[in-house]
């Protein structure tokens, strides 16, 4: 009872606090500075046209890396909680027609990652949405019984390699430019290509490759590998 | 000049490639990590070093090729070294602890360890919120996972705990970021301005700052925290704790600058409520690594507080009081935990396994020592200026609070020291010998801790070697600690005579020199009789040393802080050496509390004193000093409490009996005269300064009172060292008193009586030590007629008593003749009369001293010991020819006393040779003795001349009549001597103190308990308890 | 006012995930409390990145290269809630590794009976 | 209409919330908020941000709910209280 009590005061506490958040609310009509800044910039500057990729990969590049390894974190400590134990994993009865299926699906689905993530600095989406797509496919083959045992230790390589490549390249950005993960390491190329805007569309592929590896590490952790 | 983003490239790309490493062998993966552990110390030492000593401007570093607010900027400043350097050290030590783990563990812990510490850096440096909200993950989500390195459900279930509380509280983060994006347009912190919110915009700053508070664990909303410390692996806990805590208080730190006076106020006040509530819950604390994490969280309560608290003073000390207070926690905190990890015992009871692992306890104490804010440890520095800076800005609730907390926490750090020192492990299993991995970062912290607090003592207050001649005292016998006692004994006696010979042309003036007497060459006689130790003695010469060096210190201290360090130093080494006794696990502790009460009031009072103007020594400046009366007030409950006054009396008694027999005189006959020694202080700043409220007349009484209560409770003991010790209250409550008068006459009867009481406590204290050396125990009424046995001894305590009980012919007479008549002079007839009174009742208790234990029957037992050994002899003949010679030539002594109180007041007496005359009389100390001497030849004749109608009785030579008594002690005459007496005190009779004290302690431990009952164990009330924390400091800092 | 509305709806549906955490004893619960709370906090954010009547800040078609500064909505909200929703994912999946080794260690998805340690 | 879309989405958002705090089964609890992420994903369309519309739905509606359906096959037991 005390504790409904308590729980209910906590409740309208939270309201109280976001109340006047929202009565004194006002839609924004125009850019900040800062964010004018961003959308010249990654058109003039970086030759990027999906401004929040040129935002995440180049201006606030040090947070994706961030996040990249916190997502390879997650990988690394499921990986330790869940320790060592076969479990029994869900099993779906796969027939030849499926996997046969599947594997033709996951192909399609892997090209559709890369297409995401390579188009990233183009069009919406990008490393992430391409690694989720990717590890989507992976997802499909763990469902429909097809042995990942040897895809695991290669996924343990492609991630650590895309991982350190990613992180390769930011050094490049010190030796070659002026700062950590300066895109212009490699030439801006002309607005609108794939293959413009620097280093972004080779960061955002590496960021794809590692999320979906680091992904579906997840997946098969979880999933209980066999 | 290596960037420091190579921190996190390096981290990064092997915390990436370690997996693949592991593939080809554990040797790799490892050598790699601690490489890259070893790096990151390596690299922001070498920044400090160039920030803090070559003065290079902070680094900034700004990454993909654009200037802040552009892209994410990172800096290196003094302030962000410090903090990294420390964390990766604590960060590579922890790591080290962990080695064997990590050696079988799986590699993802390595992967994990590493990259947390990485997170660390990363949010230390970062000047971007966004920025510091991924790293601030990045430390989480490895912590959460690493909690289950020792997996069960007790951390499974604390980690699940954790990560509830530290999901909701980076969501709130996380939302303060944008709304702080959405107000000041900008997440560089660089580019934000206090002014940039108001309004609304202050509930982004609000959940900004209340999201990292959570993180810091303010009570009550901490409950994860400590289910955290008790449960998980304690090298996790280590970094836990120390590391991953000073990176988000870092963290905070950096957004304080934003932040309204009324959210800095909030939170320090949060802070300062952790601090205390943390210290009171943990002194209900029986489980050790639960115990450190209240201690640890209250000590993160006091860094906030202090972060806020010392806004706007002088950065130099800023910085001191907010680095010695981290620093202090960060090296013993993850050395504390270390320990409790190589111990493995949870309860603190069981401590005493320690026992086995000799370096290992010396550690231990080192750190409690260290967070027990005791010098020379950083904390000690720091707890100084703090009190300081609180007093300055008259903070006084604050201060109170503190001041509380920080004993709280005393008490259940030394407590636990104590039973690690004594209690009984005989029944549990011996502690197994930890590995190298794991004594080395212990080690390394304790050495760390000793060196920072000599440097810092370096930095702040230069470098005066006398200062800390009481640590190297101790680190030298430590060193040549594998010889004989009795060569360690010698040593000590020769060092003691060549520090008094290096101190004597310190002594500038003649009130320095006369304490310099009772302090120095006290010490020195008293030290003959430890040279009958046979034992070892290990570590006792050492604090012996320290005790005696710090009293002399305290003559030549020439600033508070000087004094008040010696005073401490005294405390501490005091401590150690009753904590040596063997039944000395309470009485310890509780001398050790009642001093840290008295060495905070004495702090504090001193933080009130106006600042010196000379050099010389504190006793001759403070007459120049215009003290406020809240300095009198508290320095001089905080001397009583030393000099044993009455009603804070009560460690006395126990103190006294508990410690080893050979020490005893030193607390007794010296140790209290440090508290003199203090009074005295107060009232040469009294006499020239005085305060409207008359503070002297109060401590007159409260001397009264505790010469006739000592004396009343010194009849009632059965065991002759309690009865010496209550004697001891009884006399220096005369001390007290005569002080209190502030008059030449008063100061004269003091310092005589001072003089006097050391001589002849001494003696009798080494003759009991003499006699329970022989008899193996203090209860007189097991003793009786070892006159025969031990006749020399029964000489110096016959001497003794007529010195003590001011009948002529001895020194005693000569005190009270000055009292009585300093008293009629002054107009306290009443205190007199109570006096006198006192001086009838200690008749009974000196009586019943020499009666029990030489007169009467000699007990079957003892019929064949022997007289007490010829060291204990010695010093007992020492003192008495010198009270012979006070005695004879009381002008040997009422000469220079008369000198050192005309310093202050006019002379009130004259000398004419051997002839003292005051405006009520004169007293003739040579004439006196012979008029007693012609009188006790009288009778003596009379009996030497009746000797042959003597009929000798056997001792047992008695006819039972009846059955013989169960225990036939307690028919003995002596045993509960005065119970009628007693029985007619009634409601008087002074246990009512102790059980006031106790009550005390009985009401702070069930508030303890009271308060960690929120601690319900269930993650969701935790929770809750976040929550409704945050909605409450919304609307404490909206209200405002 | 369309930012208003989601505005609204995202602190809706922050409180009703941290109401579930608060009160729901089912460890799954709590964590789908805490990932009701995130979506909450992700539609806070890019409401706050909103502007009216502007479009995504992708230069196609629809934007033009010169005017597009006035003519997108802020960038920065969206960099932010992407790393958010992936973080997001990362603690959601330990917290669910920890449910699972709790429930294999005591066969029990009640918060209330993991309260082993307290005081 | 744009508000009136986002005002129906919200009311269904918020009915799906308390749905799914509410649901006996886990199994429905979990696939809701599943489905609360898919609408939120609207919203951010609406909202001018297809990037977080993408991840949204790949990350929040989809990979989420696949962990979290993995999770509660390996506690299966543990779905029949509140």
């Amino acid at each position: 009872m005390i504790k409904n009590v308590a729980v209910l005061i906590a409740v309208i506490g939270l309201v109280a606090i976001f109340l006047p958040i929202i009565s004194g609310f006002q839609e924004r009509d125009e850019l900040n500075e800062l964010a004018a800044q961003y959308v010249e910039g990654s058109i003039n500057e970086l030759r990027v046209p999906n401004v929040v990729t040129s935002v995440i990969v180049t201006y606030r590049g040090l947070d994706t890396l961030g996040e990249v390894t916190v997502l390879f974190l997650a990988t690394v400590g499921v990986g330790l909680i869940l320790k060592g134990k076969k479990e029994d994993r869900i099993k779906i009865s796969a027939s030849e027609l499926l996997e046969t299926t599947s594997s033709v699906l996951v192909a399609m689905i892997m090209v559709l990652g890369i297409y995401i993530f390579t188009h990233g600095h183009l069009t919406p989406g990008g490393g992430f949405q391409g690694g989720v797509v990717i590890a989507s496919g992976f997802l499909l083959l763990l469902l429909s019984n097809v042995s990942l045992k040897m895809n695991h230790s290669i996924m343990h390589f492609v991630e650590s390699l895309s991982g350190v490549a990613y992180v390769a390249i930011g050094v490049a950005g010190i030796v070659l430019t002026v700062g950590f993960l300066n895109p212009e390491v490699l030439p801006l190329g002309k607005f609108g290509n794939l293959l413009s805007a620097g280093a972004v569309p080779v960061i955002y592929s590496l960021i794809g490759i590692k999320v979906g590896s680091e992904l579906t590490s997840i997946l098969v952790t979880m999933g209980g590998e066999k | 000049m290596v960037s420091p983003i190579y921190i996190l490239i390096l981290s990064l790309s092997v915390g990436f490639l370690l997996s693949i490493f592991d593939r080809a062998g554990r040797k790799f993966s490892l050598t790699a990590f601690y490489s890259v552990l070893t790096f990151n110390v390596a690299l922001m030492g070498d920044w400090l070093y160039r920030l803090a000593v070559l003065h290079v401007p902070t680094f900034v570093i700004n990454t993909a090729g654009f200037n802040a607010p552009v892209s994410i900027n990172l800096e290196l400043g003094v302030a962000e070294a410090l903090v990294l350097f420390l964390a990766n050290l604590t960060g590579l030590m922890a790591a080290v602890y962990l080695f064997d783990k990590f050696r079988e563990g799986k590699v993802s812990s390595l992967i994990l360890y590493l990259l947390l510490v990485m997170g660390v850096n990363g949010l230390v440096m970062t000047q971007d919120i966004f920025n510091m909200f991924v790293f601030l993950e990045i430390l989480s989500i490895s912590t959460f996972a690493l909690t289950t390195l020792k997996k069960n459900l007790k951390t499974l279930s604390a980690g699940f705990k954790y990560m509830i509380a530290g999901g909701v509280a980076s969501t709130f983060f996380l939302l303060g970021v944008v709304f702080v994006y959405y107000f000041a347009g900008t997440l560089n912190l660089g580019f934000m301005t206090a002014d940039q919110f108001s309004g609304i915009g202050l509930i982004a700053l609000f959940l900004l700052s209340v999201s990292l508070f959570i993180e810091l664990k303010p009570f009550p909303a901490n409950g994860w925290a400590l289910d955290v410390y008790q449960s998980v692996d304690s090298g996790i806990v280590s970094v836990i704790a120390v590391v991953n805590s000073a990176a988000i208080g870092f963290a905070f730190y950096k957004i304080m600058p934003l932040l309204p006076s009324s959210f800095l106020t909030a939170f320090g006040m949060a802070g300062i409520v952790t601090f205390f509530f943390s210290n009171m819950m943990g002194l209900k604390q029986e489980n050790a690594k639960r115990l450190l994490g209240y201690s640890s969280i209250g000590q993160m309560g006091l860094l906030l507080a202090s972060l806020v608290f010392t806004i706007g003073i002088e950065p130099a000390v800023r910085y001191l009081i907010i680095g010695g207070l981290f620093l202090n926690h960060l090296l013993s905190k993850a050395g504390l935990f270390w320990i409790a990890g190589i111990v493995k015992e949870e309860k603190i009871r069981n401590w005493g396994v320690l026992r086995n692992n000799k370096p290992l306890l010396v550690l231990f104490g080192l750190f409690i020592f260290a967070l027990s804010g005791l010098p020379p440890f950083a904390g000690f520095w720091a707890k100084w200026e703090f009190v300081k800076v609180l007093v300055d800005s008259k903070m006084f609730f604050v201060l109170g609070t503190v001041l509380v907390g920080s004993l709280f926490e005393l008490i259940f750090l030394f407590r636990w020291f104590t039973m690690a020192v004594k209690e009984n492990a005989d029944e549990l299993e011996p502690m197994a010998s930890p590995g190298f991995s794991r004594i080395f970062p212990v080690s390394f912290f304790g050495i760390l801790a000793a060196v920072v607090s000599f440097g810092a003592m370096r930095c702040f207050y230069g470098s005066n070697w006398l200062q800390v001649l009481p640590v190297i005292a101790v680190l030298f016998i430590t060193l040549i600690d594998s010889l004989p006692s009795k060569v360690k004994g010698f040593i000590s006696l020769a060092a003691v005579a060549g520090y008094g010979y290096y101190l004597y042309p310190l002594l500038t003036g003649n009130i320095q020199l006369f304490f310099g007497v009772i302090f120095i060459a006290g010490s020195a006689v008293n030290l003959i009789s430890t040279l009958n130790r046979k034992n070892q003695s290990k570590g006792f010469y050492g604090f012996l040393l320290m005790m005696i060096f710090s009293f002399g210190n305290l003559l030549i201290a020439s600033t508070y802080l000087e004094f008040f360090l010696s005073w401490e130093f005294m405390t501490l080494s005091s401590f150690l050496l009753i904590l040596r006794g063997q039944n000395a696990q309470r009485a310890s502790l509780m001398y050790m509390i009642f001093s840290t009460a008295g060495a905070y009031l004495i702090m504090v009072g001193f933080s009130f004193a106006p600042a010196l103007s000379s050099t010389a020594a504190l006793i001759l400046s403070i007459q120049d000093v215009n003290l406020p009366l809240i300095s009198f007030i508290v320095l001089a409950i905080g001397f009583m409490i030393k000099s044993g006054s009455v009603g804070v009396h009560i460690w006395l008694p126990e103190a006294h009996a508990e410690a080893e027999s050979d020490v005893s005189p030193f607390i007794s006959a010296i140790l209290l005269k440090a508290g003199v020694f203090g009074l005295l202080l107060l009232g040469i700043a009294y006499v020239s300064n005085a305060p409207s409220f008359d503070v002297f007349y109060w401590v007159g009484w409260i001397g009264v009172i505790t010469a006739i209560a000592g004396a009343f409770m010194a009849s009632f003991q059965e065991d002759a060292k309690k009865l010496l010790a209550y004697s001891s209250m009884s006399q220096v409550g005369y001390i007290v008193a005569a002080l209190a008068m502030i008059t030449h006459l008063g100061w004269v009867s003091a310092l005589y009586l001072a003089f006097n009481h050391m001589m002849f406590k001494s003696a009798l204290f080494i003759a009991v030590a003499g006699i329970y050396y022989r008899t193996r125990t203090r209860k007189m009424y097991e003793m009786g007629g070892l006159i025969s046995r031990m006749p020399w001894t029964y000489m110096t305590v016959l001497m003794s008593i007529i010195a003590v009980s001011g009948v002529p012919p001895l020194s005693g007479f000569g005190a009270k003749w000055l009292i009585y008549t300093a008293f009629i002079t002054k107009g306290w007839y009443l205190q007199a009369g109570v006096l006198f009174f006192a001086s009838g009742v200690s008749f009974l208790y000196l009586y019943r001293l020499i009666h029990t234990i030489f007169l009467g029957q000699l007990k079957y037992e003892h019929q064949e010991i022997k007289e007490a050994p010829a060291w204990f002899i010695i010093p007992q003949y020492i003192f008495l020819a010198g009270i012979m010679a006070i005695s004879m030539f009381p002008n040997l002594i009422i000469k220079p006393l008369n000198a050192i109180a005309m310093h202050y007041f006019d002379s009130s007496i004259q000398i004419d040779g051997l002839t003292v005359m005051s405006e009520l009389g004169y007293w003739n100390g040579n004439l006196v003795m012979y008029v007693t001497m012609a009188v006790f030849a009288i009778p003596f004749i009379m009996l030497l001349l009746l000797k042959g109608k003597t009929q000798k009785v056997k001792q047992f030579n008695i006819v039972y009549a009846a059955e013989r008594p169960e225990s036939p002690q307690t028919t003995h005459v002596a045993h509960n001597m005065y119970a009628h007496l007693r029985k007619s005190l009634g409601s008087l009779s002074l246990p009512r103190v102790q059980e006031f004290w106790n009550s005390v302690a009985e009401w702070s431990h069930t508030l303890g308990a009271f308060f960690r009952r929120v601690y319900t164990g269930n993650g969701q009330t935790y929770l809750l308890h976040i929550i409704l924390y945050i909605v409450v400091m919304y609307a404490v800092m909206g209200g405002q | 006012m369309i930012s208003l509305y989601t505005l609204i709806l995202g602190i809706a549906l922050l409180l009703i995930g941290i109401y579930a955490m608060l009160t729901r004893k089912n460890l799954m619960k709590i964590v789908i409390g805490f990932s009701i709370a995130d979506t909450g906090t992700h539609i806070i954010i890019v409401s706050l990145g909103y502007l009216r009547g502007k479009t995504a800040p992708v230069i196609d078609a629809a934007v033009s290269v010169s005017n597009a500064v006035r003519e997108v909505v802020d960038p920065v909200p969206s960099a932010l809630v992407l790393t958010a929703i992936v973080i997001g994912l990362a603690v959601t999946a330990v917290m669910l590794s920890f449910i699972v080794e709790m429930y294999k260690k005591n066969k029990s998805l009640s918060i209330d009976d993991y309260q082993e340690l307290k005081w | 209409m744009i508000p009136i879309i986002i005002i129906g989405l919200g009311i269904i958002m918020i009915a799906a919330a308390f749905a799914a705090i509410y649901f006996k089964s886990l199994l429905a609890s979990i696939i809701t908020a599943g489905v609360i992420s898919l609408l939120a994903s609207v919203i951010y369309l609406i909202l001018g941000s297809p990037d977080v519309a993408m991840t949204e739905a790949s990350i929040g509606s989809g990979l989420t709910t696949v962990i979290f359906l993995f999770a509660l096959h390996r506690v299966r037991k543990g779905n029949s209280d509140d």
